[in-house]
């Protein structure tokens, strides 16, 4: 599986640990991951707000390199801001004509064009629920995380709102869930796992930052979750680079490290942890990575199911979906 | 535009011109008021208008008290009003439309959210100048700039990400620089319309 | 042919045409350009299916010795009858008239009113050349069969069947289930009186079952229709009962005694339990119960017959097996329902994730007296009741992601859960809505009722139900998170239960049962009108009828008189013991045919049959339903079709385009 | 260039009795504009519809030929719509040898309740025929129905 690879600001330093694991796992995954050269920031959430123009540019510019790679037209973006702004971007020149014409136009300064619709952008869950594959991820898994309470966390911005393709449910995504099943883990029913962890907010507003971030501490805290899972170097960032501030702030006493999913895939793998640039993130995971293959008692691993009283109606189940 | 709006004869109004200065089929004119957007909205508590209330006062032209608001400063693009609003409103994008008018025509400054634009063109100076950020970095000389007493608050933090090779302190710049500069400079000159 | 002399009636329809085409021009155009072509008199008029109008083209007809008339205004399948009444009753043959929609054709799909104007006149020009070989014709009469087939046993089909039973006329009634009753027998009150469901369904359901008049076939369908108005052929599948139906007593001992329990998902929406021989509920009609295979242990397991053991009467009979009875009627009346939006769909919403997020129709069987819990309002413990409720509208309704339809019925079912909660538990309740609709008799003010009891309105689209408490007071509540526009802030509504209103759906198979009798549906499922307005229980299909919700979300009042209104209309039919058909049908001449035979496998209808003796193939008028593909097949066109004949047609192709006049219209 | 712009199209469009003249009556119900170009007759089925009107209609002088029946398994006459689309298929194989551009006969279904849907089919194909420019079958006519540039190009022809 060949793809173009678009790594993003944050992959190169505070996110490096997002970085490596990904690239550990990727060979013996069988993917190969082909940079594009000399790509540019994508603006984050930032760019849009001041020109809107000259961000969609910006973002075009990388596209126009991606379209030189020889990967049919697959780009992976494993940060999900960097994934929204590319797939929207794609997404809007391919819709709107006059648009295009005018980024191109641009583009054309820079002695650069890009084809409307010879792109299309993937996130790296994407990729690994979807391209790799649960059964050929469960074959790879040599040390299960048994014993470890995961909460999956998606954030936004990855299932929302869909330009390109909706490969998961926005409001109710299960991927992520199903990969850390795969690897052995036990998944909490983690109700925020879709929520926001304020993004940039922290530099706007710090109480209605850490008011956000407290929100899904708090939330995995009372699944007894012993890690967070991201598949977003900013929804890490947040929620690790943070949780003392949160703690501080609210006088609040969280510990919970928040890892990437290509750190835990790797781990299962039997991939060492230096290799996967853990020890890297600030509240450290390695007591709740010592949990791993301690058997858990079962009625802790399923404290959702109590038994019911007789009197008690019958439970709908999710599985009736159209 | 896919929008039937602009095609009507009379006067643009506010709202023509918010909708033409955001990309793709933004629907705005169909808003029926249900809220969902500011019940899904995470930092919709701290909003000193809900979108929704926003989007009846750009249907009703108030223009200032629209660009004044703090509202679409206090959006983080989770997309949760857009995937959610009945009438398929593309409701993040207008929010950053409104975010450029502020700035066009400055009444951010006497927003409450005032700071985050400079935020947001610290971030571009460096996206403009390397091509590359590094938010850290940028957070430091942000908050230096703007915010010294976060600085003091976040210095922990800092250190942290120091010591453990997450934080930068000058970004690495891209090949391409002149090449990115000449793009974005002739975008700039393209106008707002889309 | 005879000279023809034709009169061109052009129709303002108030400014519905005349809005957007000159009417004074083109009829002014018809007079002058279109007299060689033998137009004698045209006129425009403000409303030509007025009396007035009529009169005025039966005047010409008599004044001018008319021998054509067309008539330029809305679509032929809203006035052709009308005009064609019109023109007969001036004494000319009805089928020497022509209608062209120049309102749903031309002004009211056209802005640029010179090219609706010239548009107009190449039309009326296509319609002048066209009648021009109109040909006097006879309608066809074919005789009613008496006996009606109406397909749903809720409370729509069971008022239609009531109707033509009472009225002395023979019914069949096709239900699904193993009873009747729908929806309605699901509910324990209704709105906006609040009399109770049960009290008064059961006693029309009574009545059907020992009616004299109808033959009552449930847990049944309909797997085949041939045939035409006024003599249709219907195949009804009768899935076997194991019970036999003329000794079981109803006792019901077989009920008690099964072991095998199942979760209801049909009767109690999944609320409630049921065994694996049952009667969906105490006052099910028929009475005697059904052994549903898939559940039963004998039928799995090969052991068992606990009910077979135990029946007093030996009514259990294993060995039973599906029937197919074949049935004639004149007319068929379809009312099968709707279905309930499945609230799983909208994840946010919390349903089958959070045990006390219920469903409307959960909350119905929940609230009934004679349900799961005999009516106690508690939480899916089964035990506790709720201080706190809140009440969902427009679940899957009026949203683009979902529905984009109003489901007509949430409101004020709303409005009746919160009295329901209100009278039997006390508790704190929540309305959240976008908008209140109560546009019938009482509706109104019954919310005004609910209101003064103390229910909480707060309106807003709920975004979102979650169980992840955020601030003190939320623990182990359901939180409701609303923007409440009034106020214009976010709110967070902590609450023990809630109920979602959900939407009404189409049928999930309601494509496949239009096309089964061959009636076609919106895109959402909906079954489409003969007229949205003026004919909303005829479909396109001449003897095909519908009732209640099939046609779109209604309540139980419109539903009611949507079953009386299509069982008068058949019963109208069935008086006339005959219908008139349009005169529409192919002839073969056979000194032209040449005995290729290929037309006579083109028909679906098997009317043509071929003659070996002379070598030639003739159409049977009886079968032939005018459809025209044998005469379009036929290559040495021996057969003709009248009404649309190769003449006419080609004809009003040269007129359209205009080659029938030296200059183009200016 | 200019002028191609302002060539109106005639399009002659056959509809059958249940589905399409009612989608078009639908479309008109609930106002859905589309261009003025094409004029409709109507057929009890378009299985009615033989190959000579089509023909008919191009040597009158229509630049197009729309095509409409209920959606295939929805016919009103159980399945005469099929018997349609096999003779579209030949009918437009025939007129491409001929020398028509294809997209001159198009065949388009649409169900009583697809009034908007008819409307669009009916926008695109106006569209479609105005690129295309007139058909001019006289001139296709001197040149054995086969049309050539300098044809195009002769003043009168366009």
């Amino acid at each position: 599986m060949k793809y173009g690879y678009y790594p993003g600001c944050s992959l190169e330093r505070n996110a490096a640990a997002y970085n490596v694991s990904t690239m550990a796992i990727a060979e013996p995954l069988g993917i190969e991951f082909n940079e594009i050269d000399d790509w540019n920031c994508c603006g984050a959430t930032e760019y849009t707000s001041i020109d809107l123009l000259a961000a969609y540019a910006l973002i075009a510019r990388n596209l126009a390199l991606a379209e030189q790679l020889p990967d049919n037209g697959k780009l992976v973006a494993p940060c999900s801001a960097c994934f929204l702004n590319l797939t929207k971007v794609a997404h809007q020149l391919e819709e709107e004509e006059t648009l295009a014409d005018k980024v191109n136009l641009a583009l054309a300064e820079g002695k650069l064009h890009y084809t409307p619709g010879s792109i299309q952008v993937y996130h790296l869950l994407e990729v690994i629920f979807n391209d790799v594959g649960l059964d050929n991820l469960a074959k790879k898994v040599v040390k299960p995380l048994k014993g470890l309470r995961i909460a999956p966390y998606y954030g936004c911005m990855i299932v929302r709102p869909g330009y390109q393709r909706t490969f998961d449910n926005p409001e109710h995504p299960t991927s992520l869930d199903s990969i850390m099943n795969a690897l052995g883990a036990f998944v909490v029913d983690f109700p925020m796992k879709a929520n926001c962890c304020g993004g940039h907010m922290t530099q706007i507003s710090q109480p209605v930052a850490l008011e956000m971030l407290r929100r899904l501490l708090k939330n995995a805290a009372d699944y007894r979750a012993d890690i967070i899972v991201t598949l977003c170097p900013m929804c890490q960032l947040n929620l690790d680079a943070y949780q003392e501030n949160v703690n501080a702030y609210f006088k609040t006493d969280y510990h919970i490290p928040t890892l990437y999913f290509t750190q835990l895939i790797g781990i299962a793998m039997g991939i060492p942890a230096e290799q996967l640039g853990i020890g890297k993130e600030l509240v450290d995971a390695r007591p709740a990575l010592a949990k791993i293959g301690i058997e858990v008692p079962s009625e802790e691993s399923v404290p959702e199911k109590k038994k019911h009283p007789k009197e008690s109606l019958p439970m709908p189940t999710m599985s009736k979906e159209d | 535009m896919s929008s039937t709006h602009n095609t009507s004869p009379r006067a643009p109004t506010f709202m023509d011109e918010v909708i033409n200065h955001t990309p793709g089929d933004n629907r705005l004119a169909n808003c029926i008021q249900c809220g969902t957007c500011g019940g899904s909205c995470p930092s919709g508590a701290d909003m000193e208008h809900t979108p929704r209330a926003l989007f009846q006062m750009i249907k009703g032209g108030f223009r200032e008290m629209v660009l004044r608001s703090n509202t679409p400063w206090y959006c983080v693009s989770c997309y949760y009003c857009t995937s959610r609003c009945p009438q398929n409103i593309h409701i993040t994008d207008v929010m950053y439309t409104l975010k450029r008018m502020a700035l066009k025509e400055g009444y951010y400054r006497e927003s409450s959210a005032s700071e985050a634009p400079a935020f947001s063109s610290t971030f571009i100076d460096y996206v403009e100048n390397y091509g590359r950020s590094f938010e850290l970095g940028l957070a430091t000389r942000y908050l230096l700039r703007y915010n010294p007493m976060g600085m003091v608050q976040m210095a922990g933090m800092g250190m942290g990400m120091l010591r453990r090779g997450r934080m930068d302190l000058i970004p690495t710049r891209i090949k391409g620089i002149n090449q990115l500069k000449a793009i974005l400079g002739k975008a700039k000159t393209l106008g707002g319309e889309v | 042919m005879i000279e023809p002399r034709i009169g061109v009636y052009v129709c303002h329809c108030g400014t519905n045409i005349a809005g957007v085409v000159d009417v004074a021009e083109v009829s002014k155009w018809a007079s002058e350009h279109l007299k060689g072509r033998g137009v004698v008199i045209s006129r425009d008029y403000k409303f030509m299916c007025s009396s007035l109008g009529q009169e005025l083209i039966e005047k010409d007809i008599k004044e001018y010795r008319l021998n054509r008339v067309v008539v330029a205004a809305c679509s032929p399948h809203l006035h052709e009858a009308t005009f064609r009444t019109a023109t007969k009753s001036a004494g000319l043959n009805p089928y020497l008239t022509e209608m062209v929609s120049i309102r749903e054709q031309d002004s009211w799909v056209h802005t640029d009113k010179i090219a609706a104007t010239n548009k107009a006149k190449a039309m009326i020009s296509g319609g002048v050349e066209r009648v021009r070989y109109h040909e006097p014709l006879e309608p066809l009469h074919v005789p009613i069969h008496p006996a009606t087939l109406v397909v749903g046993g809720g409370i729509a089909g069971i008022q239609a069947v009531l109707e033509l039973a009472d009225a002395g006329q023979k019914v069949y009634l096709v239900e699904r289930e193993p009873s009747i009753g729908g929806h309605m027998a699901q509910f324990d009150k209704t709105f906006p009186t609040l009399d109770c469901s049960a009290c008064i369904l059961t006693p029309k359901m009574v009545s059907v079952g020992k009616h004299p008049n109808v033959e009552l076939f449930t847990w049944s369908e309909v797997t085949n229709v041939e045939g035409y108005v006024g003599n249709f052929t219907v195949n009804i599948h009768k899935k076997a009962r194991f019970v036999k139906e003329d000794i079981c007593t109803g006792c019901s001992i077989c009920q008690e005694k099964c072991p095998k329990k199942v979760i209801d998902d049909v009767f109690e929406a999944g609320l409630g339990y049921r065994k694996a021989v049952y009667t969906p509920f105490a006052q099910a009609i028929p009475n005697y119960p059904v052994i549903d295979k898939e559940n039963c242990t004998y039928f799995q397991k090969g052991t068992c017959r606990a009910c077979e053991k135990l029946c007093p009467t030996k009514a259990i009979d294993f060995t039973q097996e599906d029937q197919d009875i074949s049935i004639q009627v004149g007319n068929i009346i379809l009312a099968t329902g709707y279905d309930l939006f499945d609230s799983r769909r909208i994840p946010q919403y919390g349903y089958a994730r959070l045990a006390n997020v219920f469903t409307s129709l959960e909350f119905e069987r929940l609230s009934n007296s004679a349900g799961p819990t005999g009516g106690k309002v508690v939480l899916r413990d089964g035990v506790t009741e709720p201080k706190t409720v809140g009440i969902v509208h427009c679940v899957g309704s009026r949203d683009k992601n979902y529905n984009n339809y109003c489901s007509a019925i949430c409101c004020m079912q709303s409005l009746k859960f919160a009295h329901l909660v209100e009278e039997r538990t006390g508790a704190e309740v929540y309305n959240f809505y976008i908008d209140i609709r109560t546009p019938a008799k009482d509706y109104d003010e019954f919310y005004q009722r609910v209101l003064e009891e103390g229910t909480i309105f707060i309106r807003g689209k709920v975004a979102e139900v979650t169980d992840a408490a955020r601030m003190a007071g939320e623990e182990g509540k359901i939180i409701i998170q609303v923007e409440d526009t009034l106020m214009g802030k976010q709110r967070r509504i902590p609450v023990d239960m809630v109920i979602l209103s959900a939407g009404l759906e189409p049928r999930r198979d309601a494509k496949a049962v239009a096309k089964l009798f061959g009636i076609s549906c919106s895109s959402a499922g909906w079954v489409i009108e003969k007229h949205p307005k003026l004919d909303p229980i005829a479909t396109m299909t001449d003897g095909i009828f519908i009732a209640g919700c099939m046609q779109g979300p209604k309540d139980i009042p419109a539903s009611v008189a949507q079953g009386a209104a299509a069982a008068a209309r058949v019963l109208g039919r069935i008086q006339q013991k005959e219908i008139a058909l349009e005169p529409i049908r192919a002839t073969v001449n056979e000194t032209q045919c040449s005995g290729c035979r290929i037309c006579n496998n083109m028909c679906p209808y098997n009317a043509i049959l071929f003659h070996e003796d002379r070598a030639v193939s003739e159409v049977n008028p009886a079968l032939c339903q005018g459809c025209g593909t044998c005469i379009a097949a036929c290559p040495a066109g021996a057969i003709s079709g009248t009404g649309f004949s190769n003449e006419q047609v080609m004809a009003q192709i040269e007129g359209l385009l205009l080659l029938n006049l030296e200059a183009e219209p200016a | 260039m200019e002028e191609q712009q302002q060539f109106e199209p005639k399009i002659i469009g056959f509809t059958c009795n249940w589905c399409s003249y009612r989608a078009a009556d639908l479309a008109g119900i609930s106002r859905t504009k589309y261009p003025p170009n094409v004029r409709l007759i109507r057929l009890m089925c378009s299985g009615r519809l033989d190959p000579t009107f089509v023909f008919k209609a191009f040597s009158s002088g229509a630049d197009g030929v729309l095509i409409s029946g209920c959606h295939p398994g929805d016919c009103h006459y159980v399945d005469q719509n099929y018997k349609t689309m096999r003779r579209f298929a030949l009918m437009e194989k025939m007129l491409v040898q001929m020398g028509f551009e294809q997209g001159r006969i198009k065949l388009v279904w649409a169900s009583a309740g697809e009034g908007l849907q008819f409307a669009e089919a009916v926008t695109g194909m106006v569209e479609t025929v105005r690129k295309l420019g007139p058909l001019d079958w006289h001139i296709r006519g001197q040149s054995n129905g086969h049309l050539t540039k300098e044809l195009l190009l002769k003043e009168d022809v366009v």
